[in-house]
């Protein structure tokens, strides 16, 4: 393995079979996972993709990259600490709706705010599949088939774009699992982006959610170049109808990132208690 | 009465510089070259609320508080009826009180002590800039017999920046005050400091179990701030920061232990310190890093439980959670500190077998050895340091969870070219891919647990001292008064062994039972209510047929009376 | 061979259908007058992944299911390997096998059980509209000798609303594979069903928890999903809709144990559902619902641990999270139904005993009873219901946790004039109003101890049948394979008693030692790795020297026959 | 007492003595809510009010109404579970920035859109008082005054109201704790106002931020009529600088509450169970 051929995006697939449903909307993200880091032309060894649970987060086996498929909600706590403790890695993370917005909310808001530069892939597709369809974050009120609910949450969903710009994500992007290529580029240009970027990713559940495979009529690409203003994203955003694909918002906070420093040893440090 | 120590309490309420008096008498007890320990009581209020300096100054390094105070000093009684029952005192003990503040109120004149009064305020008021407690402190100073030189040069040093004005008032409201005391009765008085040679530290058990940390390896720590187990972040951060590691404040426990994961996973030594609350949301997690075999550290500097609890005062009773809290079976390592000192030994140690042992360690010190400074001999260095057993690159079909005869798997560090692999909570085979079947969960529950079983931990899984048929057996800062009272016992012809577990778990079986071997009785010594430690002995080892047992609730610590006392009742 | 039951297993991977067939069984079962038992085993795959339904039907009510299959018909042979071993089959079982799927594949051929053909893909495909696994199912019922009427009648019950066709392919292929089984060597076959004139009832344990939940008076459930306790939730939300009460989808399982609190503080008898991840993610909160005196339930329906484990299967391995899992010194309720039926009776005393001292109980269930369907008697009513001391109005100077002879102390309900107080969480006087003193957390430690080492549970702490010098000692689900054990034993000439606690906290010291009178030796049986029962009993309870034990983890159940066996050793 | 009396403020203050520090802002939060608690003109014992832990946490004990200091960040969830069992009672909520923002703030994202019926009072002194003075998510970047971020946090501080926004609050106000007749107003307004309301009030810390004194400078009243509709608050809070008091939104979706029926009986359902 002396001469370094350029791996494809084959490469960055692992031999371990995707649980998922045939038609499962994030057979496309894994592919547009292991396309664009194919593209992003990093050795395999330098990246790490973690993940929570549900559906959508058994991603990371798929793939030929280090992973950590953690518990259910926390992922991008991991994903921050391992960016945090080797910032020479490219930090990917990604999960469901369910995990990443309601019980992974705090750290999603949060992770927004402290805009460490790593990449973080929501796979939406407005239900738990992996509990056998329950209500998420971000299914509609009047939805009725999940037993929990079985008249509808009567609850609004969040609209997971408009909440990272609230609390300050750096970059944020949609895109359809229906479209792996467009989604690809989207995660390339959010791995490049520095601190946190959110991909927004409508990945449709066929078992639970079947009347989504409608969402390839819906889905139109943004005309508009990225906002970089956040002011201006939120009024593009309060009009969005939630099906826009492309890059919504590219802010240019810097991303937050502890300097490493050798100030002193620890005998230094020691001195000072003795007395 | 030990006769090479006297203890001295500070009260007062607000502003009246109870804690700052008893910060300078132990800095100038060290200075002098003393040995001591330093607690405090605080009231709830952030700021101005009642506040207790609890001092023991002795000869020889010391292990507990005393049973009670020799000299307590109160610059008012604001709320004493709230902590006075952390005030014993003795029929020779002597109350110095100021008269304007009115009569020895019941909860303190119940204990029958000498009382003397001592005009503070007004000598104060009468000095520039003078405080009460500068006061207070010459006249304690004089009265057990420390040199008042000592404590100026610690003036000097604290106050010399701000100005000459404020030594000034300081040193003559000190001298003030060692002057009214000319007239006031005796109490028992300080022997003469021993020339040792010995370097001593002025450390609490917090900044210890920091020290413990940064020594054993750890360069990443991700915390959130919780009573009592802040300073040792706060001691960490800037250290961390000082010598090429980084502390982050998350946004919760959840976040934090889960950045710890992270950490370690990418193969940094990694971790986080807490209290009960933030230990309780931080076992889902620590159940990933069992799984997982994910090394990390949890310092867990106890409080009064349960809930929120008495986040001040003092308790053991994080020991259930800390041994038992995870669901599943999730085989884990439980590390005890028996002393301020051990706050450094103890931590250093587990991060060395976290690291070790790829799995997460939960360190359990409490507010009582957290937040009390001690005067010791600088601490001897210790050799463990994390060394993780790590996975060289391109390993030919790399299985992470390997079934190895030491149950430990090399761990290849992300960066490690050919050996990626996904780390997974769900149970799986050796290279981590999912797995639910019979064979494949028996055989990962049993190398998880046989990694920890199958581990030589030496000797330092317990503390044992002397020989005997009685044993007593405890842990933690239970510790330092069963020390204390098997001394006073030895006085009165009473042996007895101490057994101190170190190494909560895994379990020793083997060791513990050489350790009783000829024991006939055994005493358990504990600060909570249901007798947690008991019970756990009990579950795991066997014990004589005769055991009794000290188990009380916090915040009072166990005093070494109530040792000799149950010991005396056995002969 | 029991005797009195058959066990057939039926498998397929993807669209096979064999979990339909296998509950079309089973209601078929209960049509024709017999008794029953279905579980299930699925792979990690929401569809199309492998599955397993596994009865056993018998002529009198079952506890358990048998040692190994009379009868396996294999739709197909997709990812066996992954199951087999909950599969176990003896030499004189048969397997039924499609010559299509290949031959029988090698962890199933080892069992050395006898083999025969059954073309079911070739017989279904000449049938319009006909599917594999009624030609099996069909061939099933002549094989085990049940009535294929009754069948017959369960299809057009459920397929009567697809339509004729529907119903006609169906039926057409169920004959078909009857007629098949003519020429199939043979295997046991059912008695005569009995004619008791009972009702039978067809009920899974999840949904025998959440009918627990209701007639024990729960109005108010706030939850997360979570594999094997959704069930409980999705029984519970039509059900709580129809009858008054609400169930809410919480954002986690930190929300939904708060919410939980806030509608029991209110006055609502309030619960929740959850496995070991979500219940590690409560304990914080459960700790200061112990603190604040607020009644709840948390049903946990227990899966294979540590960490995601296996959520799809079954263990006992969060008795020790349930037990100690708290922070602090938290006393507490920890109830255990013991059978498909009695996590009906459990539960629902649960609420009962929750209410009446005023904490938080938790209901140890586990995948094997909650998802498991048992054709049983109607159950009998049961007399408890929720009923909590309630403050009336307007009680002068109020004290909420005022230190009463029982240490229950009335509850003032939010809408009762003047006695407004706050519940509190930090340790408080019996105001509640907050307090770090000595004396208030002694009290109020000691209060909550007491009320529930002091209330009188009668019988139903332990199930206990049989009375010998051997006494087998279990708990949950593992009590169905020991009644079963010792009814062989007894045949055997053995004679055990058994012991299956149903309160595991707090524990009854006195009449254990009661049950225990006169027994010499103690079998513990349990479904954890680290025999986390059987150091639970050691701890609380004092065991006779001759201890056995058989702990073992998921996903296998533990078989009557290794009870039996281990009992003959002692002999 | 069978002539009522119409109840004062100080019917509604208790006899705890605050823990709080002289002249911490929380004192005027306190009189606040108690004044507003008697324009109400409800019966003390049908209100709850409900908080977390901190030092603003406190204020459940101050006042005479059905309390619950529960543990840290959890308020709102039993502030939810107080109302959706009881829908008679008024319900409040209580708690600093830290408790509902940092530990808390999933729940504070999921109330916002739950939108059940009662009133968040954030005492926001962008410090964790009770722990002694460490950053919280609505301090500023550079805030060096902590010793665990000695340097600051370099993370961009949440705005509280804007986050509420993006979340699906349904009426939103802010306050100064040196304006404790505002505060009142706000609070009942946000009472009477169906759903969730979040009165987010500046409540100086004079103990660890003691420059928080100059707030009184900042502070000035918002001179425009409140937003009602999502854009148009998004619009103004973009430009908005922290200080602005008043209502800055009043929507009007309907509050969640599950409708109480009784359509069987339990026997009814026992029966699907017979076969
Ligand atoms: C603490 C905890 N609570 C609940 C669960 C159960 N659980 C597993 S995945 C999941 C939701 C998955 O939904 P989502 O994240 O949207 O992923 P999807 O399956 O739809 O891709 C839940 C509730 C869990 N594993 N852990
Ligand atoms: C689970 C848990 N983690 C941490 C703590 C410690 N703690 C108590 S209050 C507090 C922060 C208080 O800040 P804030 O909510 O802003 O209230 P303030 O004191 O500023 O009014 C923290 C971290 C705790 N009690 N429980
Ligand atoms: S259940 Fe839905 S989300 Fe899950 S694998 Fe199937 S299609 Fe995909
Ligand atoms: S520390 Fe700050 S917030 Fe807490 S009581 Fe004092 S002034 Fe108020
Ligand atoms: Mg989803
Ligand atoms: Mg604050």
């Amino acid at each position: 393995m002396t001469v370094q051929t350029p791996l494809t995006h084959q490469d960055f697939k692992s031999d371990v079979k995707p649980i998922w449903c045939p038609g499962c909307g994030d057979f496309s993200v894994l592919s547009a996972v292991t396309k664009a880091l194919a593209e992003l032309g990093r050795p395999r060894e330098d990246i790490a993709f973690i993940s929570g649970i549900g559906c959508s987060s058994r991603i990371p086996a798929y793939t030929k990259v280090y992973g950590f498929h953690g518990v259910h909600g926390r992922a991008l706590a991991i994903a921050a600490g391992v960016k945090l403790a080797r910032p020479d890695l490219t930090v990917l993370a990604a999960g469901g709706d369910g995990d990443g917005l309601s019980i992974g909310g705090n750290h999603f808001m949060h992770a927004c705010r402290r805009n460490v530069d790593m990449t973080y892939i929501v796979m939406d597709n407005q239900v738990y599949g992996m509990t056998k369809g329950q209500a998420s974050p971000t299914t509609a009120p009047d939805w009725c088939n999940s037993k929990l609910t079985p008249e509808g949450t009567g609850i609004s969903p969040v609209e997971p774009v408009r909440l990272a710009l609230a609390a300050g994500a750096n970059f944020i992007a949609r895109g359809f699992a229906g479209n792996p290529n467009e989604v690809a580029r989207l995660i390339l240009e959010g791995i490049n982006h520095p601190g946190f970027s959110l991909i927004h990713v409508l990945s449709p559940c066929v078992t639970y959610r079947p009347e989504q495979r409608d969402w390839k009529q819906a889905v139109h690409a943004s005309d508009a170049t990225p906002a970089q203003l956040i002011a201006e994203a939120m009024h593009r955003l309060a009009s969005d109808d939630g099906f826009t694909t492309g890059v919504l918002f590219a802010g240019n906070r810097q991303a937050f990132m502890p300097p490493r420093r050798n100030l002193a040893t620890i005998a230094d440090l020691e001195r000072k208690f003795a007395s | 009465m030990s006769g090479y120590s006297v203890s001295v309490a500070l009260t007062g309420s607000g502003g009246a510089g109870a804690m700052t008096a008893g910060q300078i008498l132990l800095d100038a007890a060290s200075k002098a070259g003393f040995y001591g320990l330093m607690t405090r009581s605080m009231g709830p209020q952030i700021r101005g609320g009642e506040a207790a300096a609890l001092l023991r100054i002795s000869t020889k390094p010391i292990s507990s508080l005393d049973d009670h105070y020799d000299l307590l000093v109160a610059f008012d009684w604001g709320n004493i009826a709230r902590f006075a029952a952390e005030l014993p005192l003795a029929a020779n003990s002597l109350v110095l009180t100021d008269p304007e503040q009115g009569e020895v109120p019941e909860p303190i004149a119940v204990f029958g002590a000498r009382a003397a009064e001592l005009p503070m305020k007004s000598i104060a008021s009468g000095i520039p800039g003078g405080r009460v407690n500068m006061v207070g402190l010459g006249a304690a100073a004089v009265l057990i017999g420390l040199p008042l030189d000592s404590i100026l040069s610690v003036l000097t040093a604290q106050l010399g920046r701000k100005g000459e004005e404020v030594l000034a008032a300081a040193t003559a409201a000190l001298r003030a005050g060692a002057e009214a005391a000319a007239i006031l009765p005796s109490v028992t008085k300080l022997g003469t400091a021993p020339k040792d040679g010995v370097v001593r530290w002025n450390i609490s058990g917090n900044e210890a179990a920091g020290l413990g940390a940064l020594k054993g390896g750890i360069k990443f720590v991700a915390a959130y701030p919780i009573t009592p187990g802040t300073e040792v972040l706060e001691w960490l951060a800037p250290a961390l920061d000082k010598t090429g590691g980084a502390l982050v404040q998350a946004e919760d426990e959840l976040a934090s232990i889960n950045m710890v994961i992270g950490g370690s996973f990418a193969g940094i030594p990694s971790a986080t310190a807490t209290s009960g609350p933030g230990l309780a949301l931080m076992t889902e997690s620590l159940g990933l890093a069992v799984a997982s075999e994910t090394p990390l550290v949890v310092v867990d500097v106890m409080r009064g439980g349960p809930s929120t609890g008495i986040p001040t005062k003092s308790e053991q009773s994080d020991l259930n959670i800390a041994v038992y809290g995870l669901h599943g079976d999730a085989p884990h390592l439980v590390v005890a500190p028996n002393s301020i000192s051990d706050c450094l030994y103890a931590t250093q140690w587990a991060v060395y077998l976290a690291e070790a042992l790829q799995t997460p360690a939960i360190v359990l010190s409490d507010q009582a050895m957290g937040q009390a400074r001690a005067l010791i001999g600088k601490p001897a260095e210790s050799p463990y340091v994390a060394k993780r057993l790590v996975a060289e690159a391109n390993i030919e079909n790399y299985k992470r969870y390997a079934l190895t005869a030491s149950g430990i798997s090399p761990m290849a560090i992300p960066g490690t070219p050919g050996n990626n692999y996904v780390a997974d909570g769900l149970e799986h085979n050796e290279r981590g891919t999912p797995s639910s079947q019979a064979s494949d969960h028996q055989s990962q529950l049993d190398k998880r647990a046989h990694k920890l079983d199958a581990f030589d931990y030496g000797d330092l899984w317990a503390d044992i001292e002397g020989d005997a048929e009685i044993a007593v057996v405890t842990w933690g800062s239970a510790t330092g008064p069963v020390q204390e009272a098997l001394l006073r016992a030895k006085a009165k012809g009473i042996n007895a062994k101490m057994i101190s577990l170190r190494l909560i778990l895994p379990i020793q079986p083997a060791k513990m039972a050489a350790a009783l071997k000829g024991v006939k009785k055994v005493l358990v010594v504990e600060q909570t209510h249901s007798e947690q430690f008991h019970k756990f002995l009990r579950a795991h080892y066997d014990l004589p047929k005769d055991v009794a047992v000290i188990s009380q609730p916090g915040p009072l610590p166990i005093r070494p009376a109530e040792i000799v006392n149950r010991l005396a009742a056995w002969k």
